[in-house]
């Protein structure tokens, strides 16, 4: 067919005619740390997993999260997850249930009997952990994935030290707390129970260990000075606590006081109600504003009939009864005596005033920093004054929880691991922020947080069953798919769709995009409208 | 060349009377050219049709200024419209009427022409005699052909049933044929007038 | 096959023989006729397959056609005066891009005064449109035109415009011979456009064009027009062998050997005129006359072999352009450039106004006797024209001229013509 | 649970519906993408016609299998796409003039009958000047014969192509070169200008529909839609234009999804002049939202502003809401 000149034209020709040279800002694409990840005291690459999750195959999900944390059906009990606190998805409708999934995988590999493979290679290294609890057993389990040999060494008669003496089973089932222990002992991690360790020095020393992580915890009841008759039955939290895990539990009686106001004393008057107790009642100094113990569990406290006496001091225990003092915050929010008294009828009183760390293994060690009843060590490695010693969790400076424990065990771990080639533990680059204002949130659909079923009050009071219901498989993958993933691209293609020059290349499944800067103008609509805030415009340079 | 000009009103077939004599013509194998007064007249406006006739093509383009014969099928037009203009001395004359031409008041117009040539035919009469409608093209042609003697009856028959269909044809022809034989008796009287 | 029919009716049934795909029709005097007989056609399923589209204005008309004409449909249209116009835009977009559409022009006034009567403004307006422009001398002539402008467009992919005086030619009944499907069907052959809209060899039609290539496309154009002055001949002969009549062709003289004055028309004023060149030549006059069929192109060498011989030439027009004079008498006189004759323009018959020979005779005497003026306005009435000037000397309001020349004018109806 | 959740936008625009099952996350997916309208285009930067018209042309053509033929209007499309030597466009696409877009659609259409292709089906487009002006009347003729043309708007609400003057799809107060925000009523007047769907409604034609690119799915199943049905079809699509607008390049879509929301834009479906469908609100927003970000409506804001026009506006918004009941039962 012999065309017309210029009046008919060739299809698709003016791919000859590059536009991108109109450009004055460039899109790129980037990854952001979105707050759930940066907010997790044990680091975990939440968004990660619940990508995987969403996949639906939870084993991927479960082998991404404990490549951070090995213990995630009992973070997914006894964790706070503040990541939910600071989750984006909280500004649009409801937080995406982190906690609650991960408890889901967690039960999952313990259903299924997931399990870590042993290192690839061995180091030949010897590391010495003291202290079964969560911040040593996680250290074992991460020194053990690098290759390294390890013994820990534990005072008490069985694995999970506060997870276990600290933490009554309605929170955490005893079933799950072993079957995590014993998977990371079955990567190869040697323990010896009952083994107190009396001098670490001679510790290191004899058993030519190459380095050592100390994580023995805070065991030691503080005593408040209460005038008392010999006949007032007195008793402290921990104790009360770890006599639960024995043969008989203790007698408290039917009324109960707790004195103090941490999420141990919750957990003993909770226990106190479990054990028949008819009146569990906290005394506490300051307002429930001020209450150090975590909201969430003082709810559920409530829920079950335990009473709080706000702004309260315990002034003398008589045979029978308590004198009590009533208080007043002054300007700077502290308790100030009223000279208020009046009685309060107990069978016993338990005093849950905090715990002190045991430092006499420590004697005779140099270079070691004590302070304010703990060790000092460097926040950066997790390394004390005494090279190739480290320690983590309740024993050092820093917010006494299970989670933070569990991330002291990793990055001591990891930084032993730099230590013994020795290296320097190199900073892991961090993202910016993925912050809500760069999500672009109309694209999510409203989706109502999944509520995880719970005990009802009657049972919860009478028995010892677990509180806290888990997922079902359904809820557990819509709450997984209700993470924005905020900062980091998920292929929805909005980019690739938006482009009024067809400048964006779709590269595949999992492989994400690239920008054709041939044709691409430099719009800027792909920015604006992906809604994860993961595409960045950028100013040419000229 | 005959030169025939008709005189009507929009809405009489002045213009079809016009066609159906070329295609008469056309019928006994002359050359025959038929034309309307182009113009934008509607139902009732004066019209002229105009249809030349000869042995070899017609190239003249012009309006019939002085028609051989003429016809009129409207009588009311003669005192509207100089329908004489340019006949003519010998030419025909043939008008819708059942009066003659003196009734009509044209006995002076008459003495400029062959009275013989003049005739009156109740065109309109023998149209609703026959086809129920006052129709007076189709019949006025038959009437023609008597008069003029130069397109055959048979013709005219035949261009009629070329314009109209079935009853209507048929109709038109049997009016047709009545005003021939009117026309010719008429010129005979007229002709036996004149010897006498 | 002899037929006494109307020239709309003829034209209407040879474009029916050249098998029209797709036909856009709206009314407009004195065109209507063309377009009702084809759609009696298509409707009775005498022309099939066809579609036969009620279009809305001229504009849509020509612009279905360039639809229909771009994705390989042959396409045909009719249309006059006002209609011309109103459709213009699209017309010069039909011949820009190269499709070849046929449009028969029942030439027609172009008011205001509004006017329905014959004479060439219109398609003179469109004169430069780069459509071919062929003029037909009676109804025979316009109905051999047709079928040969859709062979002719095709092959150039070109428009073409077939111009036939309205009322005169389109409501003239006379003899014409109709050819038989078979013979049209061998002369033309089915449409084989040079450019089409198919998904199979997918193009972009219409891109826009800027100073880089418009003057080329332009020059194209030209190019093509210069082609068709071959071709026209060509295809006349070729039709002239099959259906044994000469039609078309660029120029046909009449009695032009030996003239020392030949008159230059178009359309079916040449009869008239070759009727009073007769009457001239009988009064011993050597008077010819040079029909020009084919406007745009416009055939300058052909006419310039024609006429170099004489001594003078009159061009006798249905157009006229306002301030300057004559549209045609221009292009002869390009063709006569360097030659010394005496040159007139007669501007006649606009507005429909009769043509006679008496008048035709009346001035070509004066012309063979060199005493008429070199521009020359035929049975102009001086009288209506010379008050109305008087009027608007005297009064600012003179009010509207139409209107006051009618009233000078008297009844019309009580005249003939 | 899962079945109290609301999908507002799927297909491309899954963003977000993670929530969906993974076949629905994307239609886009595939990377073969035909882009009827070519790269190498000279759209302007953030071009909402641009993008429209390769969604509208993406669908028309898959939903005919590549058997499809285009007519464009004169304007911004028309220009940007084919400027000689080079063309965007990868199917059978013809420019003729400015108003008669959907003529030649039909003369296209007549011919592709006439000839039995009747697989091959045809679109004719233009933007709001060439549709609502100057090629009213072809495409009332089209409409009214019930011709096989699916016509698409790509409606900026101006003539964009030369340099921003009214067209009667201009709303009211908005400023053009012709409509200066001078005086004391500054920019386009109140109670002019023309609604063309309901026009085209009026035809009683098969199907009528509005859209907006910034549901570019929902704009694809309507073009989709359209393309099932014989006859003539209507879709009219809002498409901003940063130039004309005075927004932000890459504020194309969020100004599109506001003009929706606020109610200013009603999205609809009709068939045989019935309305049969509506997009309904997601999130209600006032009309300053949708207003403010574009410098057209600038006049109106700050001090002293044009309160009473903005009063206007929201009304006018209202109005719609009311009309094609653009509220969720829920809501409203």
């Amino acid at each position: 067919m012999k065309k017309p000149f210029a009046i008919t034209l060739d299809p698709g020709s003016s791919l000859a005619n590059k536009t991108g040279s109109w450009r004055t800002e460039r899109p790129v694409y980037v990854d952001r740390l979105p707050p759930c990840n940066a907010q997790c005291p044990a680091g975990e690459d939440i968004q990660g997993w619940l990508f995987r999750a969403e996949g639906g195959d939870y084993e991927a999900a479960w082998r991404h999260l404990t490549r951070e944390n090995p213990f995630p059906a009992i973070m997914g009990r006894v964790c706070y997850h503040s990541c939910e606190e600071v989750c984006n998805r909280g500004q649009l409708d409801a937080a995406v249930g982190i906690n609650s999934v991960e408890r889901f995988l967690g039960d999952e590999a313990l259903k299924r009997g997931w399990g870590f493979a042993p290192p690839a290679t061995e180091s030949g290294k010897h590391v010495l952990v003291v202290g079964a609890g969560p911040s040593g057993m996680s250290a074992a389990y991460h020194l053990r994935c690098l290759g390294h040999g390890v013994t820990v060494k534990e005072a008490g008669p069985m694995l999970g030290g506060m997870l276990r003496f600290g933490i009554p089973r309605y929170r955490l089932p005893r079933e799950v707390l072993d079957g995590e222990m014993q998977r990371v002992v079955d990567q190869g991690v040697a323990v010896e129970l009952n083994a107190r360790v009396a001098c670490i020095a001679d510790e290191m020393r004899i058993g030519r260990f190459d380095a050592v992580f100390l994580a023995v915890g805070a065991h030691i009841a503080k005593r408040a000075y209460i005038p008392a008759k010999d006949s007032a039955r007195i008793l402290d939290a921990v104790a009360v606590l770890r006599s639960m895990e024995g043969e008989e539990p203790p007698m408290l009686g039917r009324r109960v006081v707790v004195y103090g106001g941490g999420n141990t004393a919750i957990d003993v008057a909770r226990t106190a109600r479990r054990l028949g107790a008819t009146e569990a009642i906290v005394v506490y100094r300051r307002t429930r504003e001020k209450m150090p113990a975590h909201d969430l569990e003082l709810e559920e406290a409530l829920q079950e009939g335990v009473m709080v006496k706000w702004l309260s001091t315990i002034r003398r225990a008589g045979e029978g009864a308590l004198t009590i003092e009533k208080m007043a915050l002054d300007d700077s929010g502290n308790p100030q005596p009223t000279g208020e008294f009046e009685t309060l009828e107990t069978d016993s009183l338990v005093l849950a005033l905090g715990q002190d760390v045991d430092l006499s293994l420590l004697e005779g060690v140099p270079g070691l920093e004590l302070k304010d009843g703990v060790v000092q060590v460097d926040p950066l490695t997790m390394m004390t004054g005494h090279p190739g010693l480290f320690a983590g969790g309740d024993m050092v400076p820093a917010q006494r929880n299970v989670t933070v424990a569990v991330g002291h065990g990793k990055k001591a771990a990891r930084c032993i691991d730099a230590w013994l080639r020795g290296a320097r533990m190199p900073a892991a680059p961090k993202h910016a922020l993925a912050t809500f204002e760069r999500l672009n949130v109309w694209y999510y659909s409203d989706a109502p947080k999944t509520v995880r079923p719970q005990l009802e009050i009657a049972r919860r009071t009478s028995s010892f069953d677990e509180v806290q219901g888990g997922l079902t498989e359904d809820n557990a993958l819509f709450e997984a798919r209700r993470c924005l993933s905020c900062g980091n691209c998920f292929e929805c293609d909005n980019c690739y769709g938006v482009c009024p020059d067809n400048a964006v290349i779709k590269l595949g499944a999992g492989k994400r995009f690239a920008f054709n800067y041939d044709y691409c103008k430099g719009c800027g609509i792909c920015a604006a409208e992906c809604p994860c805030g993961a595409i960045e415009m950028v100013p040419e340079s000229v | 060349m005959l030169q025939v000009r008709i005189h009507g009103r929009g809405g009489q077939g002045v213009v079809t009377a016009a066609e159906m004599l070329s295609v008469a013509a056309f019928e006994q194998g002359r050359y025959a050219q038929a034309f309307p007064s182009f113009g934008s007249e509607r139902t009732g406006a004066p019209v002229v049709a105009f249809c030349r006739i000869d042995e070899r093509d017609i190239r003249l383009r012009e309006p019939i200024i002085a028609p051989d014969v003429l016809i009129v099928q409207d009588p009311t037009l003669l005192y509207q419209v100089d329908v004489f203009q340019g006949l003519k001395p010998d030419g025909f004359v043939l008008i819708n009427s059942k009066r003659s031409f003196d009734e009509l008041g044209l006995g002076d117009i008459a003495l400029r022409y062959r009275r013989e040539r003049l005739i009156s035919l109740p065109a309109t009469e023998i149209a609703l005699k026959h086809l129920g409608r006052p129709l007076p093209n189709a019949v006025l042609l038959g009437g023609f052909a008597a008069l003029s003697g130069l397109i055959r009856l048979e013709a005219v028959a035949h261009a009629i049933r070329d314009r109209f269909a079935g009853k209507l044809a048929r109709d038109n022809v049997a009016a047709a044929t009545a005003a021939f034989e009117y026309v010719n008796r008429r010129v005979q009287e007229l002709a036996h007038a004149q010897t006498n | 096959m002899l037929r006494q029919i109307e020239g709309s009716r003829a034209v209407a049934q040879a474009v029916a023989l050249c098998r029209p795909e797709v036909i856009c029709a709206y009314p407009i005097s004195p065109q209507t006729h063309i377009v009702e007989a084809l759609g009696e056609a298509v409707k009775s399923g005498a022309l099939s397959p066809c579609e036969f589209i009620n279009v809305e204005s001229e504009f849509s008309a020509m612009s279905v056609a360039i639809g229909a004409s771009a994705a390989g449909a042959r396409a045909y249209t009719a249309t006059a005066s006002q209609g011309l116009l109103f459709m213009a835009e699209a017309v010069y977009n039909a011949s820009g891009l190269g499709l070849p559409i046929v449009m028969t022009v029942a030439n027609r006034a172009i008011g205001a005064p509004i006017n329905i009567w014959n004479d060439h403004s219109d398609s003179m307006s469109q004169r430069d449109c780069g459509w071919l422009q062929l003029f037909a001398e009676n109804n025979q002539e316009a109905l051999d035109l047709h079928i040969q402008a859709f062979k002719l467009g095709e092959e150039l992919s070109m428009p073409v415009m077939v111009c036939m005086d309205g009322f005169i030619l389109t409501h003239a009944t006379e003899r014409v011979d109709m050819p038989a499907q078979p013979e049209v069907d061998a002369f033309l052959p089915p449409y084989e456009p040079r450019q089409v809209l198919d998904p199979s060899e997918p193009v972009s039609i219409g891109a826009m064009v800027g100073p880089e290539a418009f003057m080329e496309v332009r020059y194209l154009a030209h190019a093509k027009q210069t082609m068709a002055l071959e071709r026209i001949p060509q295809i006349a002969e070729e039709f002239a062998r099959r259906f044994g009549r000469s039609s078309g062709g660029l120029v046909r003289a009449y009695r032009c050997e030996d003239a020392e004055t030949i008159v230059v028309a178009l359309g079916s004023v040449l009869g008239t005129l070759k009727d009073a060149a007769d009457e001239l030549r009988d009064g011993g006059l050597r008077v010819g006359v040079l029909g020009i069929q084919s406007f745009r192109p416009f055939p300058l060498a052909a006419v310039r072999a024609a006429l170099h011989g004489a001594k003078r030439v009159v061009v006798l027009e249905k157009s006229f352009s306002v301030g300057l004079g004559g549209i045609v008498s221009t292009d002869v006189r390009v063709a006569l450039s360097g030659l010394t004759l005496h040159g007139y323009t007669v501007i006649a018959g606009l507005g429909g106004r009769a043509i006679t020979k008496a008048s035709l005779v009346r001035t070509l005497t004066e012309a063979i006797a060199d005493r008429l003026a070199p521009l020359t306005f035929m049975d102009l009435d001086w009288r209506i024209v010379e008050r109305q000037l008087q009027r608007e000397a005297a009064t600012r309001r003179s009010g509207p001229v139409a209107e006051n020349l009618l009233r000078d004018v008297g009844p019309v109806a009580s005249k003939v013509r | 649970m899962t079945a109290e959740i609301k999908f507002y936008q799927t297909g491309t625009f899954t963003v977000g519906n993670r929530l969906l099952a993974p076949e629905l996350h994307s239609v886009q997916a595939s990377i073969e993408r035909s882009n009827s309208l070519n790269s190498g285009h000279r759209a302007c930067q953030g071009c909402g016609e641009a993008l429209g018209a390769r969604y509208a042309v993406d669908a028309a053509m898959r939903a005919t299998s590549n058997r499809l033929i285009a007519c464009n209007a004169t304007g911004c499309l028309e220009v940007f796409s084919t400027p000689y030597p080079e063309t965007s466009w990868q199917l059978p696409w013809i420019h003729s003039l400015f108003g008669n877009a959907a003529a030649v659609g039909t003369g296209i259409a007549a011919a592709l009958k006439v000839k039995g292709k009747t697989d091959v089906r045809v679109i004719a487009q233009g933007g709001d000047g060439g549709t609502t002006d100057i090629g009213f009347g072809c495409l009332s003729g089209m409409f009214e014969r019930n011709d096989d043309v699916l016509y698409i708007c790509y409606d900026n609400e101006a003539y964009m192509n030369t340099g921003v003057q009214r067209s009667s799809a201009t709303p009211p107060a908005a400023r053009t070169a012709t409509t200066m925000a001078v005086g004391p009523r500054p920019g386009a007047s109140f109670g002019q200008g023309k609604n063309l769907p309901l026009i085209a409604m009026a035809h009683r034609i098969p199907y009528v529909a509005t859209a907006t690119v910034a549901d570019l799915h929902d704009l694809e199943a309507k073009v989709d839609t359209a393309m099932r049905v014989r006859g003539a079809r209507y879709l009219h699509v809002l498409v901003p234009c940063p130039l004309g607008w005075g927004s932000a390049s890459h504020d194309t879509i969020r100004l599109a999804r506001l003009a929706r929301e606020t109610g200013l834009f009603p999205v609809f479906e009709a068939e045989h002049g019935e309305v049969t469908a509506v997009t309904h609100i997601r999130r209600r927003v006032s009309v300053l939202e949708y207003l403010r970000p574009q410098r057209r409506f600038a006049h109106l804001f700050g001090t002293p502003g044009h309160p009473e026009m903005l009063a206007r506006i929201q009304e006018e918004a209202d109005r719609n809401i009311r009309r094609f009941g653009l509220l969720d039962a829920s809501e409203a």
